[in-house]
């Protein structure tokens, strides 16, 4: 027995001696990239989830994208006429186009892709409320016909987030938007190397060397998407600390998404930069249920709105005021909506004005039902600090705290909280898919079509379908001034402040990682 | 004392030390005996005397931390031995001197083939190759009369039976001639054929190798059979030593003839019959099959008693001797409903009880008691025994002042003090509690008292007062008694009636004294004839 | 023997349909919807609905069990609700992991506790077994994830001597995948190493005293060979017996060392369902962990007949 | 019955002969015994601390676990809070630091004691009461043995933690949730144990005796069979609380335990489990009193054992 123990040590010796000796590993091509999350859904159609969004930039092209001004540019799209009724669009694709198995994209392939994006898409059926019929003229041209003018083609087929309109094949997007895809051809700058997924581990992207980009620099998903890797690792990697431990080993290239709090150790590394790709950020938001007591009541919703403040919501998830911004757009500071109007009372809390509210609304002391999720790092703090403000300001409430798959299951309960339901949970959304109110969920009034917690708002209605209609820019923006007013006033949810999270990469092995809302992997180049 | 060449062992003043805050200093004390080549020397003594740890000491194998050798000397061919290292130790044990112990179930390695353990020894003390030694091991087997040693080298000690284990120990022992072989009670543990087999080949081998033994027993009865010489020990020492013929006839110290005359007599005392008495038990056809495994075993069943058709009048005692798995402990459970009989009828009075059910068992209970065999287990430890005792009667509805103060008058009854009922049973002696057990099994005015070998564990002086106890009892509550005992003498003195049982079957059931006299069956003239000691007459001294 | 083999396989198969039934009822009864989660964050109550359609999850539960058991008895575990692949296939993907760090824990734990029990045993009442028992008794102290970021911080980020985090293919070679999976499974092996360690003591300790111990030192055999060839051979049932019990320690184990490194084994692929409710992977996993237990636990009593031939079956 | 155990009763009988006068003298002996025993000295100390921060926690210097302060969140251990706390105090140091939400870990490490042991204590009551009944009926009612531990089969046979996980999301976290989720899986094991005391326990004369002198089931299993687990199920409780409170931290660090709002040393450090490189304090204390807590248990459990059964440790 005694014998063993030497040729353990020998044997441990020698492993560790391997260990110290084999060299990080060789500098190749591949992309080694933490996600967010890991791929589950390969339908950015079917889903919402960002990770098959993400997945979709890799593998489909869109017609429009949008650039770092929030300016709309043609992608797939050659050109495009709007008839002077602005009823007719006619676009031309791009020569050159292909699908992954060389055959060419036409517009066959486009029209059925967007009308499947339009039926399940929240601004994909607005558009599809216009449009009266889509056909092709040639290989290369289709038509739009709408019924009445819309001001928002283009910014819907340039929508940069979830879903996105991606092209797909004919016979891909001929499946029920009630089904997910079981193709996974796409025309973009990646092929989805299907036969080395490896589902909740790795995803790997090669390069599709048919790719023909568009020869203007990239800016966000417009411009030429130039793939200067030969492939990219999607890594899924639980556990936060093992990621940035594993970024500063090396071992990977890049994390898309490093807890704010894990900064500061990577800050101190000369081999990582950290960067703001997505200027516009990421906003808060407080929702609330107007389904139920005390919630239907809009003096007690105002009450909670005066209760709140951004301040406390940010610094207790984010920390570093360097990666946060008070800022009382809801349409997020620095984009074409911005406005301050009516929003001031979600910057400071006013407990005394909250007490005065319920006092006046008689509430009876219902508790709230505050949903907590434990598992999604940068919401987790968000119950506690509801939680302590709403009770400052006169309420009473119940924080339950559950994992993020129960709390997006029961967010969609339309119980009564004691049965199951809920009065208030808090998420976050990146800038990119609430710029304006169409896409913006939170804005929708439209009672039971509404998004979870159900407002139910005419006049918010009205003012959203104006928006829709309104071609002109300015007039947009005044349209969705007085939305953001009325939001406030009937609250159908608050925003929580604007926040920023790098990406984390190493500067001494990438170059030309590109600003967007969305990680894009093309244009970067590895050494 | 002999020439050294013929002394095999000698033993002087020695003394061990028993750890502090035992109410004794020394487990042996100032001992002195010395063995001869050629010669069985029996070291006898009851429970506590200390024979064991004198045999230890001279192996060198006492507990470590417990017991030292303080003073004194063991001489094996006259090398010292206490002063030894371990070194040396190990190299004489097996080869100068060797020990077969009483189970020879345990002290074997169950996992390793009996071949195998002979071989270690001969791996360990020798340089023989691998075929030499196979030769010596079948050598060895053959000559402790193992069937079919080729086979039985490569068996486990589960396949065999205890009498070939025993001789597997012995084989061990002797393989490398040593000049002294210490057996510590070998035969305790084996039925009675066996033990006549086992000391047989013990005497002939010593006598063909030359070799001087050690013996240790409890049993007068073998060491009638084999001892050259005998000494006693009492309390840790020796109080007498002596021929065989010496010690058994003339016995000097008081001790030693108390325990002599303790040694029940294999003729059966004479004893009136009470053939006019009612008969209170009587079984018809009673028959046990065991089966095992149940949903997903195979099933396998062991008949462990059949056609038993016995029956006890008021103020008898019908005795059921037999050997281990001849079924008489099956009978005696299954008549106090223990286990339930798998086939016939038992009447207690005329009342059938073998077919009710649990609940109405209930109510018969108190009127059939038992005695078990092991006083150190009958007891729930956790209990005062008066708790013990009006447990019974107070489940039948008795008033606990009641129970109470006819536990105290069943104390004296039994010879004990009626005070000692707030005591706990660690607190008496395996005599005391088998008096104990029998004052409970009384509380309950039963009109049958099964014994369950209630004497087999207890020491001999001990066990000739709790038998007189019993058929005291017997005749002052004119009660039935159902007497199970592998011991022929006990049953000579307890028994009116006698079954002598084998494999499941009565083979003979008759008057006692009728079947000592002349019995019948083969299997009881058999187990006749085996009895250890069945020629000497015990506790008949001789005076000079 | 066979008919043994046949009556223990035929016993493991209520013993399985308890627990495929119990976790479906438990599943159903749990409050999310798969539904909800792949419906995205942003998914609509529509979207929801229309998915819940789909998935059969409209449908009664005594239905759902129906078809789902009828599927389970032609071997089809189902589709994963995420993935679209069959849960057969995805399982069968996170088996190696799972089982490569398995097995080098159970080998590192033998090799480490064995020995140090056995000695504790031999030496015990000494500052040498009270250092062995005193690890042990840390070993069940510290939680595992505490374990894992500790080794991580001293043997990968201060020493260099291991990767963070990571699985390598036993394919891609053997250094490599056995590089990857030395940290793992030392932190796994801690509180596992810790249980066998006391239990060889115990069962060796008990053996000690057993009489055939004392025949062999009467025999005049060496310590060594009385330890090793008596003592441990007859106090291994017990040793077996707690390493096949403490399979379902590790089961619970690796979960969180799975997360901690990195590792895609199926202890992940069960928090990831778990967490997103994607019944159909977890009913097929926690009946495959089932199952492994109790297989283990059958090869275990299988291994008693050959430790010791009393035992036959 | 081995002849070596006879060699030892001859030594041990006379050893025991000795400590015990009477029945006073033979329950002393057993604390005496106890009281020399150093792992239940030491053991029982430290857990005696325990007990005592828990129920004292609110006079230990503590402020409200739960109150929280962005802006003092990630301190470092004896930062002091400048301004007026919550509570109005002035001048708070944050002993232990604060985590990220600012709340005092001193003050959630110390309030976290009691959930701790409340966790570690009432799954071992619950799974010895439980186990202790099913037990006392699998060994002693022989049809319903099969059916019992066919059950505790399947029990057994799901991973503890899967099961955990899944009982945790059946209803909304909460302490009543988590106590059940770990007791389920540890309560196979009690019953095992108690079953196979029973087992052997009935087999003994005395209860056989006891049977043949007409005592009825429900007293027979009381008094003849229940004090015999005692002893055992001491020494197995330990064992359970120590892994309940273990398993409470595994199920926080996958984020199914207890809500973070009741602070408990494994939420505590799952939480802080994210930040443990930079600020080490949110693991390390509460990693402290868990590892000595957890040490004290079983060292308690360990000297328990000896002094009580040390045959046990195998049958466990």
């Amino acid at each position: 027995m005694r014998s063993n123990l030497p040729i353990g040590l020998a044997a441990g010796a020698a492993l560790v001696a391997g260990a110290v000796m084999s060299a990080p590993a060789s500098a190749d091509q591949t992309l080694r990239v933490v996600m967010h999350s890991d791929l589950k859904i390969v339908d950015p159609i079917w889903t919402t989830a960002y990770m098959s969004r993400n997945y979709g930039y890799m593998v489909y092209d869109t017609l429009f994208a949008m650039d770092a001004n929030t300016d709309v540019h043609p992608q797939m799209v050659e050109s495009y006429e709007v008839s002077a009724d602005k009823l007719t669009y006619t676009f031309t694709l791009r020569p050159g186009l292909a699908w992954h198995d060389g055959s060419p994209v036409t517009s066959a392939d486009v029209i059925p892709s967007i009308q499947r994006w339009g039926s399940k898409d929240s601004m994909g059926q607005k558009l599809m409320e216009f449009v009266a019929d889509m056909q092709a003229v040639d290989d290369r041209t289709f038509k739009m016909v709408l019924k009445e003018p819309y001001g928002l083609v283009t910014m819907s087929l340039a929508k940069p987030s979830s879903n996105v309109p991606f092209i797909m094949p004919a016979s891909v997007a001929a499946t029920p938007s009630s089904e997910q895809i079981s193709e996974y051809i796409g025309s973009g700058p990646f092929v989805f190397d299907v036969e080395n997924w490896k589902p909740g581990d790795t995803v790997l992207f090669t390069r599709n060397d048919n790719y023909q980009p568009r020869s203007e620099s990239p800016s966000w998903a417009s411009g030429g998407k130039v793939v200067k890797v030969e492939a990219v690792e999607w890594l899924s990697v639980k556990d936060h600390q093992t990621a940035v431990n594993s970024l500063i080993e090396g071992e990977i290239d890049y994390i898309e998404s490093p807890p704010n709090d894990l900064l500061p150790l990577l800050e101190g590394d000369e081999n990582v930069a950290l960067k703001v790709i997505n200027p516009l950020g990421a906003q808060f938001m407080f929702r609330l249920n107007h389904l139920h007591p005390p919630f239907d009541n809009v003096k007690i919703r105002r009450a909670a709105l005066a209760s709140i403040n951004q301040k406390d919501f940010m610094q207790a998830t984010i920390g570093d005021p360097a990666y946060y911004k008070e800022c009382a757009a809801m349409f997020i500071c620095g984009s074409a909506l911005a406005t301050d109007a009516g929003a001031d009372i979600v910057l400071k809390s006013d407990f005394e004005l909250s007490k005065q509210l319920l006092e006046e609304a008689g509430y009876d002391g219902t508790p709230i039902v505050i949903m907590q999720s434990t598992d999604v790092n940068v919401l987790n703090n968000l119950g506690p600090v509801a939680k302590a403000n709403l009770e400052k300001g006169g309420f009473v409430t119940d924080l339950q705290a559950m994992d993020w798959q129960t709390l997006v299951a029961r967010r969609a309960k339309r119980e009564h909280p004691s049965e199951g339901g809920w009065n208030v949970f808090m998420t976050s959304w990146t800038a990119a898919d609430i710029l304006n109110p169409i896409m913006a969920a939170g804005f929708n009034a439209g009672c039971d079509s509404a998004w979870f917690g159900w407002p139910c708002d005419e006049k918010m209605e009205g003012l959203r379908d104006a928006f829709a209609r309104e071609t002109d820019a300015a007039k947009q923006k005044e349209i969705a001034e007085q939305i953001q007013i009325r939001a406030m006033e009937v609250v159908t949810h608050a925003h929580g402040g604007q926040w920023y999270r790098p990406v984390a990469y190493r500067s001494d092995r990438l170059d030309g990682v590109l600003d967007g809302p969305v990680s894009y992997f093309w244009n970067i180049s590895k050494k | 004392m002999s020439m050294d060449t013929d002394t095999a062992l000698t033993v002087s003043g020695l003394t061990v030390e028993l750890p502090k805050g035992t109410d004794r200093r020394h487990a042996i004390e100032e001992i002195d005996l010395h063995v001869g080549r050629r010669e069985i020397l029996c070291l006898v003594g009851e429970s506590g005397s200390g024979k064991s740890v004198t045999a230890h000491s001279v192996m060198g194998l006492l507990p470590k931390d417990q017991l030292t050798a303080v003073a004194g000397s063991i001489r094996l061919e006259g090398e010292e031995l206490r002063h030894a290292t371990e070194d040396r130790l190990r190299d004489l044990r097996c080869t100068r001197m060797s020990m077969i112990f009483q189970e020879p179930m345990t002290a074997l390695n169950p996992v390793m083939s009996c071949g195998r353990q002979i071989d270690e020894v001969l791996q360990t003390h020798t340089s023989l190759d691998q075929q030499a030694r196979t030769a010596k091991i079948l050598d060895i087997m053959e000559q402790v009369r193992l069937p079919d040693p080729r086979r039985l080298f490569s068996s486990y000690p589960h396949q065999l039976s205890g009498g070939q284990r025993q001789r597997i120990m012995i084989a061990m022992a002797l393989v490398l001639d040593p000049v002294l072989l210490i057996a510590d009670e070998p035969t305790t543990a084996l039925d009675v054929t066996t033990q006549a087999q086992i000391l047989e080949l013990i005497k002939d081998l010593q006598e063909r190798h030359d070799t001087g033994v050690l013996f240790i027993t409890h049993d007068f009865g073998v060491v009638a059979e084999i001892a050259d010489r005998v000494a006693v020990m009492q309390w840790g020492r020796i109080v007498e030593q002596g021929t065989t013929e010496q010690v058994l006839k003339r016995p000097d110290h008081p001790y030693t003839k108390m325990l002599i005359s303790s040694v029940p007599s294999l003729v059966p005392r004479h004893r009136e019959t009470r053939r006019a008495a009612p008969v209170v038990l009587r079984t018809e056809e009673l028959a046990m099959t065991y089966s095992q495994g149940g949903m997903f075993q195979s099933k396998r069943s062991v008949v462990a008693a059949q056609d038993v058709n016995i029956e006890i009048r008021r103020g008898e005692t019908l005795g059921i001797v037999g050997e281990s798995g001849s079924g008489k402990t099956t009978v005696a459970r299954c008549i106090a409903r223990l286990i339930d009989p798998t086939g016939g009828r038992i009447y207690i009075d005329d009342d059938e009880i073998a077919r009710v059910s649990v609940g109405q068992m209930r109510s018969h209970r108190r009127r059939i008691q038992i005695v078990f065999q092991d006083p150190y287990r009958s007891l729930n430890p956790r209990r005062m025994v008066g708790a013990s005792i009006i447990e019974g009667p107070m489940n039948f509805g008795q008033p606990r002042d009641e129970a109470l103060a006819r536990a105290r008058e069943l104390m004296g009854l039994v010879q004990l003090d009626p005070d000692a009922l707030d005591r706990y049973p660690h607190q008496f002696s395996g005599g005391q509690r088998q008096r104990l057990c029998i004052a409970r099994a009384l509380a309950m005015e039963p009109e049958l008292l099964i014994a369950d070998e209630a004497v087999s564990a207890l020491d001999v002086s001990v066990q000739a007062q709790v038998m007189d106890l019993l058929d005291d009892i017997r005749i002052q509550l004119d009660l039935a008694m159902l007497f199970i005992t592998h011991d022929l003498r006990v049953a000579a003195q307890v028994c009116d009636r006698l079954a002598v049982m084998s494999a499941g079957k009565v083979v003979e059931y008759g008057d006692a004294a009728e079947i000592f006299a002349n019995p019948s069956h083969e299997y009881t003239r058999a187990l006749f004839s085996v009895a250890p000691g069945r020629d000497w007459t015990f506790g008949e001294f001789l005076t000079d | 023997m066979y008919g043994f083999l046949m009556r223990r396989l035929a016993a493991t198969i209520p013993v399985l349909g308890m627990v495929a039934l119990f976790v479906f009822l438990l599943l159903r009864m749990t409050p999310g919807d798969p539904a909800a989660v792949l419906a995205g964050d942003n998914g609509t109550p529509q979207q929801i609905a229309e998915i819940r359609e789909t998935l059969g999850l409209n449908k009664p539960i005594p239905v759902q069990l129906g078809i789902w058991f009828s599927n389970l008895l032609q071997g089809d575990l189902g589709q994963s609700y995420f993935f679209k692949k069959d849960v057969t296939e995805l399982i069968l993907l996170r088996v190696e992991p799972t089982v490569a760090l398995a097995i080098t824990t159970l080998v590192i734990t033998v090799l480490i506790a064995v020995p140090i029990g056995v000695i504790a045993a031999y030496r015990h009442g000494t500052w040498l077994d009270r250092c062995v028992m005193g690890f042990s008794v840390l070993g069940f102290s510290v939680p595992v994830f505490v374990v894992g970021y500790i080794l991580i911080y001293l043997f990968a980020m201060q020493f260099k001597m291991f990767p963070v985090q990571g699985y390598k293919e036993l394919a891609d070679g053997f250094f490599p995948f056995i590089h990857r999976l030395i940290l793992p499974s030392i932190t796994l092996s801690v509180i596992y190493i810790a249980l066998i360690a006391r239990i060889t003591r115990a069962s060796v300790l008990e053996v000690l005293g057993e009489d055939y111990i004392r025949t062999a030192h009467a025999k005049g055999l060496p310590n060594r060979v009385v330890l090793l060839r008596h003592a441990l051979r007859n106090a291994a049932v017990p040793i077996v017996t707690v390493i096949g019990i403490g399979v379902a320690l590790l089961i619970s184990g690796v979960v969180v060392t799975e997360s901690v490194y990195n590792i895609p084994g199926l202890g992940r692929l069960t928090v990831d369902a778990v967490l997103g409710r994607d019944y159909p992977t977890i009913q097929a996993v926690i009946l495959v962990f089932s199952g492994v237990y109790v297989l283990i636990n059958f090869l275990i009593d299988l291994t008693y007949s050959f430790l010791d031939p009393r035992i036959r079956y | 019955m081995s002849d070596l155990s006879d060699l030892r009763q001859e030594t041990a009988g006379l050893v025991d002969a000795a400590a015990s006068a009477d029945a006073a003298a033979r329950k002393l002996s057993v604390w005496r015994r106890l009281a020399r025993n150093q792992s239940v000295v030491i053991g029982g100390a430290a857990m005696a601390v325990m007990l005592l921060v828990a129920i004292m926690a609110p006079f230990l210097g503590t402020m409200d676990p739960a109150e929280i302060n962005p802006a003092w969140r990630n301190k470092v251990p004896g930062t002091e809070l400048t301004g007026t706390a919550a509570d109005g105090s002035q001048g708070w140091v944050y002993r232990m630091g604060t985590d990220t939400l600012g709340r005092d870990t001193y003050s959630r490490v110390i309030y976290g004691t009691r959930v701790s042991l409340i966790v570690g204590l009432s799954v071992a009551g619950l799974s010895i009461a439980i186990g202790l009944v099913v037990g006392m009926v699998s060994g002693y009612v022989r049809w319903l043995d099969g059916i019992i531990m066919r059950v505790m089969d399947g029990l057994m046979a799901i991973p503890g933690i899967l099961l955990a996980i899944a009982l945790v999301s059946l209803s909304s976290a909460g302490l009543d949730t988590v106590i059940l989720a770990i007791t389920i899986p540890e309560m196979p094991r009690v019953v095992r144990l108690v079953r196979s005391i029973v087992l052997s326990i009935r087999e003994e004369p005395y209860v056989e005796a006891a049977i043949s002198v007409g005592t009825r089931l429900p007293l027979l299993l009381i008094r003849h069979v229940l004090p015999n687990t005692v002893a055992p199920l001491i020494v197995m409780g330990t064992y359970i609380v120590a892994s309940a409170i273990l398993v409470e931290a595994i199920l926080s660090f996958l984020g199914v335990g207890i809500p973070p709002e009741i602070p408990t040393w494994g939420n505590i450090m799952a939480e802080g489990r994210l930040l443990f490189r930079i600020f080490p304090h949110n693991i390390l204390f509460p990693g402290l009193f868990l590892a000595v807590t957890v040490l004290a248990v079983n060292m308690l459990g360990d000297g328990l054992r000896d002094t009580l059964d040390p045959r046990l440790e195998k049958r466990m």
